[in-house]
């Protein structure tokens, strides 16, 4: 009764594809009404603008994989930058300083994680919790104030260019992305780490250890979260005890337009990025269309509906055809 | 499993608590208790709305997008009025705007499939940013003072209206839940929605309108805030959602829907609330008092979770079918 | 399916919510008759220790951290509690459900900056039927909401400041400028662009505002909203961002975008914010005013209004910090001030 | 000789004894079979086993050696491996994958990488092993339950499986699928593999088994043989009492006007053109193979899945076939087949599941009437003789059978004439499954009209008074009471009556 789909369809069910398509599309749109967004320039701007995010976003995947949801990502990210901004103007030697803000992201993550995986608490009541606790933490790191006025060492981080065109956010974004995307397509413990998210019981019928799966993932997302939270500091040069407030939701909604399954056990990390990249396009495209930037918000919200919506819908399509 | 019977025990535990709360908080900041009641209003727009984000939850949901529809509904009440219509009707039109915004969440969740947590979050964007373009980016007030006494009123001299309607409510929403027909169904597509559907139960029907309830909720309480502001802003709703979900979730409802109690959900908020203001009064500040509410709502919910498994080891009998269903929950649990 | 109960159950609810407001209605009053004026109202309290809460828009933020720091210097000395405390986010309701708090605990006078001019109305009202002075500073609620305001600056004049600043750089030619603001909805950023449109209508026609961006409070977004920008409208030459967090944002995008020099970017920041751009030469000239003054004057005009020495027109003269206008409840800090590289390096909030 | 051998098991759950002093050994080269009511503890037996369970008390040995099973992972590694009732797969992901999770082939490149290539080609290996053509880079959820049945044995072949543990895998399976289960199980068996066979269905308890073993309240009654036992001793072995699926007197049915008229029923790809009567006071069976359609005709006449075109007439009144609750107002219940997911809600009580259909409430208000509904619940109880400690119990606690008999309670509640039985004795044990049949026969002798869904061939010859059967969606005939027998509704069912004919 089942017939192989047709390359339209392969070529729908491959959120990827379909994003990239989508993507393209709206930059070919752009270039016709005006010329200049698609300067190299540009098109590098619009992913080094959207690299903090899709960072926070590749680590929020994994865990949504998972089926969990860590709303706490963006405070981390927040705390690692105060952390960070503090640390190198004291004085620390850089070294010192990354070590640190990857160990605090790190610490954050483990701490949900063995709150979600070995004290069996519900993962979004967990993170809203931790989310209060680590922004909270923000204000007291820093006593209110913000870190600005960074040593050189910290800010060359930021700003230097690969080949004098690919500033530091992109490739690590970049690097990221390979390296997540080898891990969990490639690499045992993430193919572990689907198994999870698609069926607990089976999984843990087949030997995997639930607990340090769910575990790892959180502590993924908290050292993502470091990452993205390093290169924030350092690439715009300052922070404020509110940096990081809302990111997570930013971060989800890259990944849900992403194609990755709230349910659990479905998800990319390319597909994340390119669901950041149009988010970010699509901002930028109203800066150039001169839409007032209120509506940036409703915006944002539309292209998540039409996203999630389109997505059930060819999910249906496909289902009734078989 | 006895999980609503536990969960029946948490809303007295969360009772406990509350008063203990007040000894504490009484005994340290002696004016504390002579202010019991005027502090309430505060946060009463929130208990409002945890009400019926209780009976979202219970029935599987989320709604993250109230926080948004109050400053919607608020802004429209305030246009209305600025355009020379009485203030009462405008609030009541403001309300029943707050209820088509719950409903039209409720229809894309239930006709497209897609998770609630995703729909309100995208309904959240879009109707916080409506808010702030129709108001112009600006408050609007100089309502008439009868309103306000809407919000900063006392009834009979000592209490304060807004107390009234949330107890008035939470009456109501308890007697909803708990003695009818709606609540009943709300139970049980919150268990099993697909046992619900094949029982005859309107699913849809009966999940669009705790979204529509959510909306109404946040529509009074956008009129309620106009009032007690004495005007209303584009932005005033903003991260509510957040303070009403916690207060539902120590309050004993169980994120994952199936269970959960008014009187749980209302207290969960009146101790936060309390706890807030009192915090206020000993000094202590807000990033202090953030860290207080996530390790709060972390505890509360922990405690259950051990409550549960005690709870479990103690109730559990023998047989097979017993024995299955351990095996699923540990499915679960694990 | 014979009864469909919760259709009723939606009746009876906004029946019974009718009955209870018309109830209620007659019985209704403003405020609780039980615990009227416990503060005793009208007594001076010349000579005792006063509470005072000194409440920031926000917390977290170095220009009211600086004014904290100016209020804490003086405090002792004036026999003042300080209480600094605000709100994480920029709220205008939990300001007021902390000024409810702080009434309601006793204190003697209470100093805010106000989130919104009117959410605060009721609320502060209220304290001051209870005998609670109120005063406003940095940003004001409508005038019959407080005492005093003390004014660091009109709207007026940082709106016409901040164009006055890129007119003068500009001398006459046809400009077109970009405004970054906080978020859409921050009832102060709102008033100075309103100011400085008027300016620009009144004075500079030189000058065109082609775009209104958003920085959402993030320096992420604020650089990212720059870049748009100067993509967006590569006419524009000029960005003013009235935003301590949308300024340094602007100016590091304009550095990265390597047009140091071609786009002018000014705006309100704090100078140890903006040392970083001003010493780089990204930035040349900012709009401000010594905050550590204000937090200081505030402490003063809190003591004074406690005393019932506050003169509500004249000159009110405080020893160490100069003499004051006082015109009508406002008591003026004087002009903001245009910082430059000098001022930068001396000043530290 | 003994590859795994149980001395002296028991266990318990807080305090109430599941298992006594229970010794079993399996050798290889046999298929021995565990039977035994629900509740007897052959499940927790064999999780104890797979090491999903640890025994309280007893020693378990492997090759002769004694062993410690504490986790699934311990098991697996000495060659024992489940195959559970309901196929669990991991639906995103391949099928490959879904077979070799956990025991990925990789190659060591600084960390271990995943092989796809030998992935694949691994999987395939073993279903060529199984006989079966697989595209084994399929997501798992696209295959057939059946399908995914054999996913899961496959997955206990990619290892040398020493011990196969077969829970019940026939429940979901048709015939005909079944026996294609059991030539690969039997060629298993010829290899060496020792094979634990767990089932309700004695007919098939016997034709693949060579030794039962036969629990009871926790304890072991009795291993012998397959061959020397007869069907009725095994019965009475497993009950403690003789028992046998009695039939029932013809049923006096009112052929003059049927109370249900489906015609031209269709839904492609699930069935096409369905018609049939039900007449008040019969029971109409529906046979078939899994898979053939009759699932999907039940729920298109109960609204649940609309059909595209044809015509359900109630009494001579047309149902739009649209929503369930038009269906319920004329009076049709439907007891699905999947009882967990969609008969009762296990978290709540007897006394609310069995009043869900119809809520009792007083017109006012629609507040629910508590006293009218502890009544109806107890009434249910006693009528359908529910084994539970009162109506306030969750349903989660009680037995697969009582379970059942509370979603029997629930639709008998809302006082139906046309009753849909899906599978209504699937995962239950043999002294409910006869009350169970008296209640389907008694429902059909107060004048309803009964239409019983049905694998269980037995079951269909003792309940019905037509039988109809469905292969590939259509409905290939309709047997007399008089004309039925298993081989002629197999016949039907497997298309070879079709093709002969």
């Amino acid at each position: 009764m089942k017939n192989e789909p047709s390359l339209f369809w392969k070529i729908m069910q491959s959120r990827e594809s379909f994003l990239l398509g989508l993507i393209l599309l709206l930059l070919l749109i752009m270039l016709v009404v005006s010329p200049s967004f698609l300067g190299p320039g540009n098109l590098m701007n619009i992913l080094t603008n959207c690299a903090t995010v899709a960072i926070v976003a590749l680590g929020e995947t994994i865990v949504i994989i998972t089926k969990g949801i860590d709303l706490s990502v963006g405070a981390t990210m927040g705390m690692v930058t105060l952390f960070t901004g503090s640390l190198a103007l004291n004085g620390f030697p850089l070294a010192v300083v990354i070590l640190v803000a990857f160990l605090a992201g790190i610490v954050a993550g483990a701490l949900n994680g063995v709150l979600i995986s070995y004290l069996k608490l519900p993962p979004i009541i967990v993170t809203l919790g931790t989310l209060s606790v680590y922004s909270g933490i923000m204000y007291v790191i820093t006593k209110g104030n913000w870190v600005t006025n960074l040593p050189a060492g910290l800010l060359q981080l930021g700003n230097f260019r690969l080949f004098g065109f690919v500033p530091a956010p992109v490739v690590v974004l970049v690097v990221l992305l390979l390296v997540s995307t080898l891990f969990l397509q490639f690499s045992i413990p993430g193919r572990h780490i689907y198994a999870v998210g698609n069926n607990e019981a089976s999984a843990r019928l087949s030997g995997i250890n639930i607990k340090r799966v769910i575990f790892s993932a959180y502590l993924i997302a908290g050292f993502f979260s470091a990452v993205a939270g390093i290169f924030y500091v350092a690439y715009n040069g300052f922070s404020t005890p509110s940096t990081g407030g809302n990111m997570e939701l930013d971060a989800i909604a890259a990944a849900v337009i992403g194609g990755t399954n709230v349910f659990g056990g479905k998800g990319t990390p390319l597909g994340t990025l390119l669901g950041a990249i149009l988010l970010g396009i699509v901002t930028g495209a109203l800066v150039f269309f001169h839409i007032p930037a209120v509506w940036n918000l409703a915006v944002e919200g539309i292209v998540i509906l039409a996203a999630v919506i389109s997505d059930a819908a060819l999910y249906r399509m496909q289902t009734r055809r078989i | 499993m006895k999980r609503s019977k536990f969960f029946a025990n948490w809303s007295y535990g969360i009772i406990a608590v509350f008063l203990l709360e007040m000894v504490i908080l009484s005994s340290v900041t002696p004016k504390f208790l002579s202010n019991l009641l005027p502090m309430t209003e505060n946060f009463m727009p929130i208990g409002i709305m945890a009400l019926s984000m209780t009976l979202v939850i219970i029935a599987g949901g989320i709604d993250l997008s109230i926080g948004s529809v109050v400053s919607f509904s608020g802004v429209i009440m305030g246009l209305l009025w600025q355009h020379g219509m009485n203030i009462w009707v405008a609030g009541l039109l403001a309300v029943l705007i707050g209820g088509l915004a719950g409903f039209i969440n409720g229809q894309i969740i239930v006709r497209t499939g897609i998770q609630p947590l995703i729909a309100t979050l995208a309904t959240q964007f879009i109707w916080g940013s409506l808010a702030v373009v129709l108001s112009n980016q600006g408050s609007i007030y100089g309502f008439p003072g009868s309103f306000l006494l809407l919000g900063t009123g006392f009834l009979y001299g000592y209490l304060p209206v807004q107390l009234v309607i949330f107890v008035v409510l939470a009456l109501l929403f308890a007697y909803l839940l708990n003695k009818t027909v709606f609540g009943r169904q709300v139970l049980f597509i919150g268990n099993s929605e697909s046992v619900s559907a094949y029982s005859g139960v309107n699913v849809n029907r009966v999940k669009t309108w705790t979204y529509v309830l959510s909306g109404l909720t946040a529509g009074l309480s956008g009129v309620i805030m106009g009032s007690f502001f004495a005007s209303v802003r584009g932005d005033m709703g903003q991260g509510l959602e957040l303070t009403v979900i916690t207060g539902c979730l120590v309050g004993g409802v169980n994120v994952f829907g199936g269970a959960g109690t008014i009187v749980g959900a209302a207290f969960g908020v009146l101790l936060l609330g309390m706890l807030s203001q009192g915090l206020n009064f000993m000094n202590v500040s807000s990033q202090v008092q953030a860290i207080i509410t996530g390790v709060i709502l972390i505890l509360a919910v922990a405690i259950q979770q051990l409550g549960t498994i005690f709870a479990r080891r103690r109730k559990m009998t023998g047989g097979e079918g017993a024995g299955k269903l351990r095996g699923e929950r540990r499915a679960r649990v694990e | 399916m014979k009864t469909i109960g919760w259709k009723r159950m939606a009746t009876a609810l906004v029946i019974l919510l009718l009955i209870v407001a018309l109830a209620g209605c007659g019985a209704v009053q403003s405020s609780p008759s039980a615990n009227s004026n416990q503060n005793a109202a009208q007594t001076s309290q010349k000579g005792k220790t006063i509470k005072v809460a000194l409440i920031p828009k926000a917390i977290g933020i170095p220009y009211f951290t600086g004014a904290e720091q100016g209020a804490q210097s003086v405090a002792a000395a004036l026999n003042i509690k300080l209480t600094y405390n605000g709100p994480t986010t920029l709220s205008a309701s939990d300001q007021v459900s902390m000024i409810n708090s702080y009434v309601a605990e006793g204190y003697n006078v209470i100093a805010v900056s106000a989130n919104d001019p009117t959410s605060l109305a009721p609320a502060l009202k209220a304290a001051m039927k209870k005998g609670v002075k109120v005063i406003t500073w940095d940003s004001d609620t409508v005038p019959d909401a407080r005492q005093f305001f003390v004014n660091q600056a009109t709207v007026d004049g940082i709106g016409s400041t901040l164009v006055k600043v890129v007119a003068d750089h500009f001398k006459g030619k046809q400009t077109d400028v970009a405004i970054l603001s906080s978020t859409p909805s921050n009832t102060n950023q709102n008033q100075w662009i309103d100011a400085m449109k008027k300016t620009i209508a009144d004075k500079y026609p030189n000058l065109h505002i082609k775009t209104i961006q958003y920085d959402q409070g993030q320096p992420s977004t604020g650089v990212s909203a720059t870049e748009n920008i100067v993509k967006g409208f590569p006419t524009v030459k000029a960005i003013i961002s009235p935003d301590s967090v949308g300024l340094p944002a602007a100016a590091e995008a304009v550095e990265k975008l390597g047009l140091q020099g071609k786009i002018y970017v000014t705006g309100l920041a704090d100078p140890v914010v903006m040392k970083k751009y001003v010493d780089d030469g990204t930035v040349q000239k900012y709009v401000l005013w010594n905050v550590l003054d204000l937090g200081k004057l505030t402490m003063n005009v809190a003591r004074a209004v406690a005393d019932g020495t506050m003169p509500t027109s004249g000159t009110f003269k405080v020893k160490g910090l100069g003499d004051f206008q006082v015109n009508n409840g406002q008591v003026l800090l004087g002009l903001p001030m245009i910082f430059d590289k000098a001022a930068t390096d001396k000043y530290n909030f | 000789m003994d590859i795994l051998k149980m001395v002296n098991i028991s266990k318990s759950f807080n305090g109430t004894a599941v298992l006594k002093d229970v010794s079993f050994e399996v050798r290889a080269g046999e298929v021995h079979a565990l039977i035994g009511e629900n509740g007897a503890g052959k499940s927790t037996l064999i999780k104890i086993a797979a090491g999903v369970y640890n025994s309280d008390d007893g020693e378990t040995f492997f090759d002769g050696r004694e062993v410690q099973i504490g986790t699934p992972a311990d098991a697996h590694r000495l060659g024992i491996f489940t195959v559970h009732q309901e196929p669990s797969v991991m639906p995103n992901l391949s099928v490959a994958e879904n077979v070799l999770m956990g025991f990925h082939p990789y190659r060591r490149f600084a960390f271990r990488w995943v092989d796809k290539k030998a992935m694949y080609r691994k999987t395939e290996e073993v279903f060529g092993k199984l006989g079966l053509k697989m595209d084994v880079r399929r997501n798992a959820g696209e295959l057939t339950i059946a399908q995914q049945q054999m996913l899961e044995i496959a997955k206990a072949l990619v290892h040398d499986v020493r011990v196969l543990i077969l829970d019940e895998p026939t429940a979901t399976l048709s015939d005909h699928e079944t026996g294609l289960l059991f030539e690969i199980v039997r060629r298993l068996r010829d290899q060496g593999t020792a094979v634990i066979f767990v089932s309700h269905r004695l007919h098939e308890v016997f034709s693949l088994s060579d030794r039962i073993t036969v629990m009871r309240d926790g304890e072991k009654v009795a291993t012998s043989v397959a061959a020397s036992l007869s069907e009725q001793e095994l019965v009475r072995l497993m009950v403690g009492r003789e028992l046998r699926l009695g039939s029932f007197e013809s049923r006096a049915t009112n052929r003059e006007k049927p109370l249900l008229q489906v015609s031209g029923l269709s839904n492609a790809p699930w069935f096409d053109d369905v018609s049939f009567a039900l007449y008040p006071g019969e029971v109409l069976a529906m046979a078939g193979l899994v898979g053939s359609g009759r699932t999907n005709v039940a729920e298109a006449i109960f609204g649940i899945q609309p059909a595209r075109s044809g015509q359900v007439v109630v009494n001579g009144e047309a149902l739009h076939m649209r929503s369930i609750k038009q269906a319920l107002e004329h009076g049709i219940a439907y007891i699905p087949e999947d009882r967990h997911k969609h008969g009762v809600a296990l978290a709540m009580s007897l006394r609310a599941n069995v009043t869900l259909v119809n809520v009792p409430a007083r017109p006012r208000l629609g507040c629910i009437d508590r006293r009218r509904e502890i009544q109806i619940s107890a009434e249910a109880v006693q009528r359908l003789n529910i084994k539970a400690q009162g109506v306030e119990q969750p349903v989660g606690q009680l037995s697969g059978g009582n379970q059942q008999k509370v979603v029997l309670a629930k639709w008998l509640a809302a006082g139906p004439k046309i009753i849909i039985l899906d599978e209504p004795t699937r995962g239950v044990d043999v002294g409910a499954k006869g009350e169970i049949h008296r209640i389907i026969d008694g429902l059909a002798r107060e004048g309803n009209a009964v239409l019983v869904i049905s694998s269980d061939l037995p079951e269909i010859l003792v309940l019905a008074d037509r039988t109809l059967v469905m292969h590939e969606g259509r409905l290939v005939g309709e047997l007399h009471r008089e004309d039925t027998s298993e081989e002629s509704i197999m016949a039907l069912a497997t298309g070879t009556a079709i093709r002969t004919a």
